[in-house]
């Protein structure tokens, strides 16, 4: 039984079918991989899985619980957090308080009403973000705009964001979009790093063949809208059908 | 102190002073003097600048953290008026409990109306505002004029059921407001040579209450609270998937400004018991915008410095007519006295709406942070004069949040 | 330009010149605005008295403001002894001679109401606080009236009410320190249904609009009463909201109704609208019930028929004043008027002008500025030559009792000024009620305050 | 039924001044991404083009007539205006009396070059700024506009009748088979409708079969890439708010008969053709005009006798009422996009 479980989960938008049957299964611990080519479904599937859309069929179950019908914050308090393609972090906002939110929605919950505290007092807070500040050697940067940052800055940002909350399931939307090849590298270090460390699930989109078979202990192939295999990366290089669908869709 | 810091302490005592010796400050020019036409410490208009910026103070919370733009504010100040009033009527000439079920039946009024606004976001958010203040003006001044005295606006009268207290006083007038036995029309006057300055204590209360209002925002600001609401603007997005709910946290938020607004409205009425239905016209919902946008939206101070200016405008500007005006003039020759006037005549008395207008164009168009970046531009440029030989003293990044 | 100074109190003037930087603190208990020395507000020390004129400066009613403020101006000039005196001679209380109110000179401070009570009430609040008047008039509707006349009452200072209308201004919202010249909704009903009676027979079915707000309400009572007292059928009312500016609506079903005259209880951009909007529909022209179909417009003013233009011709109407009345002191304010203004003055400056002579007169007889002298003064005083003709100050109310006119929109007018004409002179008694008339009902003028 | 139908035509005709603005504002909306508060000042302007057409032609030497005396007494100075000394007396009045059409004439370059410079004086500048500084600095160009015409116009209305042919009304419902005067309408009334129509319609017209108009659409669609194709899409985004302009300020031409003009009409109508842009959705143009005649035929059927002796006050706040319900069950309004002015 893994941590997530994806049953016959199906999703139309109109005339198109975007998720047909979709299983999946990913275990604890583990990092699995979903590919595909443009237009799979994998963004789609993504969206269910955080709540952000809802399947017509199907279940999605974290750790035995149904995450269908819950709204995105609910399903990110049950430790299923995401990082974005472009990131997403509170532009307007400082480094400093970007983490400081997950920090206090780690701790208060979705919603709070903390109106007569004082951020800056919260000392153990303040303390635990500095520490990932300067983990992930930002600490110099703390009082920037987080808007006003490298793209790369702000792709750690997020992450470290995200990791603020322990999250049980990390999702991964093409990290390492648009990198150079030795930021790819590090990411990929920085990746296996969290994976092996701090215990935490992921679940990573790609279009990079070189990430995700650096990474990846399981790879799901979607093709389609349906799972056209599952299997371990060693597998899935060889495999007919995958080279099939990529090869299609490279020359076609 | 007072669980601030001290950038922030510091900003809370400039405001206290300036509201406690407003009398002297707003009063700078003698008695009969050509200037003293520019005068604003007089009762009325010292307890409006406080009020108003009280309801800017509110207005800001909601907009100038969450970016949500409210276009009918006005309504829970007025219906924080009626409440007021009627609290007046029926209890005590006592502005405590009048002020209490204001700033409650806005509180509650403002969270029906949140409730149902909130679903949507942008302009959608704001006309459901509007529509809901447009039809609560709109009701107000006619089929609920036996509630809120429509046209002529929800007055005391010499036979008003009072409980705790008496219908008309001994020499058949209507009792005055009072906080437990001090009128709010009580003054202290100070002649000093030729300057008079009047000390109300109904002024007193408002500036009283103001700051505590300013206070509780400066630390909704720098609390948790006040952070999500800056993230509620930033990105809904992230802060979904970081696991808060923005919801509750902007409706807290406009629950909270409607209650400022409710305080508002319940202190306009222990000054003056009269409230009338235009207080919840959209013209009066945008007068807080623009308050706010003028000042500065999303600082501390700013909606305050706007709610100032635009009631100085509307106050003494608007009593200049052309008599001053050849006044002013008459040390001129006869034929440039009457040029001069001519020139600056559509600008004053009736044509004080065109200086607020262009005012409002000039502002947005060269200072676009309002008043207060006006104020840190100056600031800085002081700043560098001094530091001239500091080679490193290029632009700090504008990294404070919200001064 | 003389050089004039708009001081708060004299005493000041004259202690500054005493010993600049000696502090004086001085305690009031009471009010704000009392001055202590003399018992009453802003009590006038020195050489001067101000005035405060209230008038809409901004909004919709501002051409009016600025009428009324004409007039203001005129009558502070002829009570200086400036100018031609106006109706200073055809007044037939002699007690002014032209050297301002009781040897002060008069001057005067100007505000903004902008037809609003709020914006009304700060304006009238800063003339009392900052610029110590004795005295606010002005404005130009009712609402504004009740809520300023309201705020002088508890500030101690004399309300000399401009254009106000309705019954409530002196009915339920009466108050001792207020005084309304101008007539009211009543007067309008019992003048004009004996002229609709004599012109449109007693046979009619009516059909009124009104404005849904209190002027509107006691206007389409007071119409309705009296005309449904000569025998008229009131087939429907409905309201129309105060934002409304297209009444094609409201017109249209009116031809279906079964009525046979249309009554607009609209005042300023409202009535101006509806009007329109009515000859539009061809009202003006239809027959109904086998006659010809006919509008009615209970309150008419010279701005809001010049709004209308060619649509009053012919339309009946009522009016407190106007300027081609033939006596003396009509044509004395209107050439005095006209000489400084180059066109006739309007009912609002009439009622202005008039207020303020009657003001100053109460003070000149009085012997002082205090607001209880000049009630007593003013209460049940009878004055003539103003120009509706032999006046009563109502003590019971504070309400004017003079003739009333009823009017139509002039056929062929030679101006924009010439716009409407006086078809009947209503003498007073046909106008005058009792003082606990059910439209008057509730309310109680309370006893007068001098604020300090 | 006669009433309905009276109240139907009643509400197109209110409708087609709300279409008219509203087609206007969520033109340059769409196109501009502005908000634009001063737009009811446009139509606010174009009805004082009318008045000042007419001023125009109607001015005057003055000619004493001796028999005649004003209200001081002295003989009465007539007006007469220059116009028909060129012309002669009659063509001269015929002239006076078509002061509206001709105003249309003169209102549309005057109209698009108010628009034009406006959008490359000011508006031009605030693309990038927040919708809150955009709605701020038009609101005060609105109140600038509105003053300047109060300081030579004066705050009364001034009425500007149509033409002696268009005055008066007509048996409507004779016309489509109702009993003689069971509908009763005014000539121009129905002329503003079908004025309004043909406006609607030009406007269509030209943003599908032009290029022009093509560019424009995709330009809505998507600004930047029409931006990347090459296409100087500023440069027509300008003429889009000289036509916007021009078409608000035509509704105001055309409106004067209908009502007399003030200084502040613009004011009045600002708020409820913002409702009604909305309630059609941002930036969508067909909804704009739905919407705009939708909430004309809703308020003047809420003001009727029997529905306000039935739900007392509702004229008031018709319009309101229906926004609200509107918003709340369709997001979007009527056929609004997505993601359009919702952050």
């Amino acid at each position: 039984m893994g941590i997530l479980e994806v049953k016959g989960v199906g999703k139309r938008f109109g005339g198109l079918q975007a998720l047909g049957d979709v299983n999946l299964s990913v275990q604890e611990n583990s990092v699995h991989a979903i590919i595909g080519p443009n237009g799979a479904g994998k963004s789609t599937l993504l969206n269910v899985l955080v709540g952000k859309l809802i399947p017509d069929t199907g279940s999605v179950m974290f750790e035995g619980q149904s995450v269908l019908g819950r709204s995105p914050h609910e399903i990110n308090q049950m430790g299923i957090s995401r990082v974005f393609q472009t990131p997403e972090i509170f532009g307007d906002l400082t480094v400093m308080e970007n983490i400081m939110i997950p920090c206090f929605a780690k701790r208060d919950g979705s919603y709070r009403l903390h109106a007569f505290e004082t951020v800056l007092h919260e000392k153990e807070l303040v303390a635990q973000a500095e520490q990932i500040l300067i983990d992930v050697n930002m600490i110099d940067k703390r009082e920037m705009h987080a808007a006003s940052m490298s793209r790369g800055d702000k792709r750690r940002l997020e992450m470290a964001m995200c990791l603020v909350q322990e999250p049980k399931l990390l999702l991964l939307d093409e990290p390492t979009a648009g990198m150079a090849r030795a930021d790819t590298n590090n990411t990929i270090d920085l990746l296996k790093e969290i994976n092996e460390k701090r215990d935490i699930t992921m679940c990573i989109i790609e279009h990079d063949m070189h990430v995700v078979f650096s990474l990846a202990e399981r790879i799901t192939v979607l093709a389609q809208g349906t799972p056209l295999v599952e299997d371990i990366p060693e597998k899935i290089k060889g495999h007919p059908k995958v080279q099939e669908a990529y090869l299609g869709q490279a020359h076609g | 102190m007072l669980g601030l810091n001290k950038k922030d302490m510091n900003l809370l005592l400039l405001v206290a002073g300036l509201v406690i010796f407003a009398p002297f400050i707003l009063n700078p020019f003698p008695e009969g003097s050509e200037l003293a036409q520019f005068n604003a410490g007089y009762p009325d208009l010292m307890q409006r600048f406080v009020i108003f910026g009280i309801f800017a103070i509110g207005f800001n919370i909601l907009f100038g953290l969450t970016g949500y733009l409210s276009f009918g504010h006005a309504a829970f100040l007025g219906v924080g008026s009626y409440a007021g009033v009627w609290m007046m009527k029926l209890l005590t000439m006592n502005v405590v409990p009048a002020i209490m079920i204001s700033v409650v039946v806005a509180g509650l009024f403002s969270l029906l109306i949140g409730y149902i606004s909130l679903r949507r976001s942008g302009i959608y958010f704001s006309i459901l505002t509007l529509a809901f203040a447009q039809m609560s003006f709109a009701l107000a001044y006619s089929v609920l004029t036996p509630l809120t005295g429509g046209e002529t606006g929800l007055q005391l009268s010499l036979n008003d059921p009072r409980v705790l207290g008496i219908s008309a006083t001994e020499t058949g007038s209507i009792p005055v407001t009072h906080f437990f036995g001090l009128e709010m029309r009580d003054s202290f006057e100070l002649a000093l040579g030729s300057w008079l300055f009047t000390f109300n204590a109904g002024y007193y209360l408002c500036a009283a209450v103001m700051l505590i209002a300013f206070y509780l925002s400066i630390r909704i600001f720098r609390s948790p609270f006040g952070m999500m609401l800056r993230a509620v603007k930033s990105n809904q997005q992230r802060m979904k998937y970081t696991g808060l709910n923005p919801k509750p946290y902007t409706l807290a938020a406009f629950v909270i400004s409607g209650m400022y607004a409710g305080l508002a409205g319940g202190l306009m009425v222990s000054m003056d018991p009269l409230a009338g239905a235009e207080r919840m016209f959209w013209t009066a919902s945008g007068e807080v915008v623009l308050m706010a946008i003028l000042g500065g939206a999303g600082t501390l101070i700013g909606p305050v410095l706007g709610a100032g200016l635009i009631k100085y405008m509307e106050n003494i500007l608007s009593k200049i007519n052309s008599t001053i005006l050849h006044e002013w003039f008459a040390f001129m020759p006869d034929g440039i006295e009457d040029v001069m006037v001519t020139l600056v005549y559509p600008f004053i008395g009736k044509g004080w709406h065109l200086t607020l207008g262009i005012m409002f164009m000039l502002v947005v168009i060269f200072l676009p942070g309002g008043l207060v970046e006006g104020g840190q531009r100056i600031a800085r440029l002081f700043r560098r004069r001094g530091a001239k030989t500091d080679d490193s003293g290029a632009e700090q990044s504008q990294n404070t949040p919200a001064e | 330009m003389s050089k004039s100074t708009l001081t708060r109190r004299g005493l000041l003037k004259t202690s500054a010149v005493a010993g600049a930087g000696l502090a004086t603190p001085t305690v009031f208990g009471g009010a704000a605005w009392s001055a202590g020395h003399t018992g009453f507000t802003n009590a006038p020390e020195g050489s001067t008295v101000t005035l405060g004129f209230n008038v809409p400066q901004t909004g919709p009613y501002a051409d009016e403001g600025a009428d009324e403020l004409r007039a203001y101006e005129l009558a502070v000039e002829h009570l200086n002894g400036d100018g031609d005196g106006g109706m200073l001679p055809t007044f037939s209380s002699k007690v002014l001679d032209g050297t301002g109110i009781m040897g002060k000179k008069v001057e005067y401070v100007t505000g903004d109401t902008q037809t609003k009570s709020d914006a009304a009430r700060a304006s009238a609040r800063s003339m009392i606080e900052k610029d110590g008047a004795i005295m606010i008039t002005g404005g130009s509707s009712s609402g504004v009236a009740v809520a300023v006349q309201a705020l002088c009452q508890e500030a101690g200072v004399i309300f000399m009410a401009g254009l106000t209308h309705s019954n409530d201004t002196t009915g339920k919202d009466k108050k001792a320190n207020g005084f309304r010249h101008f007539f009211n909704s009543y007067m309008s009903g019992a003048a004009l249904a004996p002229v609709l009676a004599a012109n449109y027979g007693t046979d009619r079915k009516a059909y009124h609009l009104t404005a849904d707000y209190n002027w509107g309400y006691t206007t389409e009572q007071a119409i309705k009463e009296s005309t449904e007292a000569i025998g008229w059928e009131t087939v429907n009312t409905v309201l129309t909201p105060l934002t409304q500016t297209d009444f094609s609506s409201y017109i249209a079903p009116v031809l279906q109704s079964g009525a046979d005259v249309l009554v607009l209880n609209h005042y300023g951009g409202n009535m101006v609208n509806s009007l329109t909007n009515a000859v539009q529909f061809g009202l003006r022209e239809a027959q109904a019930n086998g006659k010809n179909f006919e509008i009615v417009v209970p309150l008419y003013s010279r701005l809001m028929a010049k709004g209308a233009g060619a649509n009053v011709k012919g339309i009946f109407g009522s009016t407190n004043w106007h300027w081609s009345l033939p006596d003396e002191g009509s044509q004395a304010f209107t050439r005095s008027f006209g000489t400084k203004y180059g066109f006739p003055p309007s009912q609002a400056a009439h009622t202005c002008y008039v207020q303020t002579l009657l003001y100053a007169d109460a003070v000149q007889r009085a012997g002082s500025f205090n607001p209880c002298a000049v009630v007593e003064a003013l209460e049940g005083f009878e004055f003539d030559g103003l120009g509706n003709g032999p006046t009563l100050y109502r003590a019971e109310d504070h309400q004017c009792f003079k003739d009333v006119l009823v009017v139509k929109g002039k056929e062929n007018p030679t101006s924009e000024f010439d716009l409407l004409e006086i078809v009947e002179i209503t003498p007073v008694e046909q106008v005058t009620y009792a003082p606990d008339h059910p439209q008057f009902a509730g309310g109680a003028l309370g006893t007068c305050n001098p604020g300090a | 039924m006669d009433a309905i139908i009276l109240q139907i035509l009643n509400g197109l005709d209110k409708g087609s001044a709300y279409a008219l603005i509203a087609l206007g504002l969520t033109l340059i909306f769409g196109t501009l991404g502005v908000v634009n508060f001063a737009h009811g000042a446009l139509f606010m302007i174009g009805a004082f083009v009318a008045v000042t057409v007419s001023r125009l032609l109607t001015l005057s030497h003055q000619v004493i007539d001796e028999t005649r005396t004003d209200f001081l007494g002295n003989p009465l100075k007539v007006d007469v205006p220059y116009i028909y000394g060129w012309f002669g007396e009659s063509t001269g009045a015929a002239i006076i009396d078509w002061a509206v059409p001709i105003s249309i004439l003169i209102a549309i370059p005057v109209m698009i070059l108010i628009g034009v410079i406006m959008e490359r004086g000011l508006i031009k500048h605030f693309y990038k700024r927040p919708h809150a500084d955009q709605i701020l600095v038009t609101f005060g160009l609105a109140i600038v506009l509105q003053e300047i015409i109060k300081y030579f116009y004066g705050a009364n209305p001034i009425p500007t009748p149509a033409p002696q042919a268009f005055v008066g009304s007509f048996d409507f419902g004779a016309l489509i088979g109702f009993d003689a005067n069971s509908i009763i309408y005014p000539y121009w009334r129905l002329v503003y409708f079908g004025f309004s129509m043909v406006i609607i319609t030009a406007v269509f017209a030209f943003l599908q079969f032009t290029t022009f108009g093509m560019v424009v659409r995709a330009g809505m669609a998507d600004r930047e890439t029409v931006g990347l194709l090459g296409i100087n899409i500023d440069k027509r985004f300008t003429i889009m708010f000289g036509i916007a302009a021009a078409v608000a300020g035509l509704a105001g031409v055309m409106y004067t008969p209908i009502n007399s003009p003030n200084y502040h009409m613009g004011m009045d109508f600002l708020v409820l053709s913002f409702v009604v842009v909305v309630v059609g959705g941002m930036g969508s143009l067909p909804g704009a005009v739905a919407a705009g005649f939708l909430l004309g035929i809703l308020e003047s059927f809420a003001s009727m006798g029997a529905v306000i002796d039935l739900i007392p006050g509702i004229n008031q706040v018709i319009i309101y009422l229906v926004a609200i319900v509107i918003l709340l069950t369709r997001p979007r309004g009527l056929m609004g996009r997505k993601g359009v002015m919702e952050e």
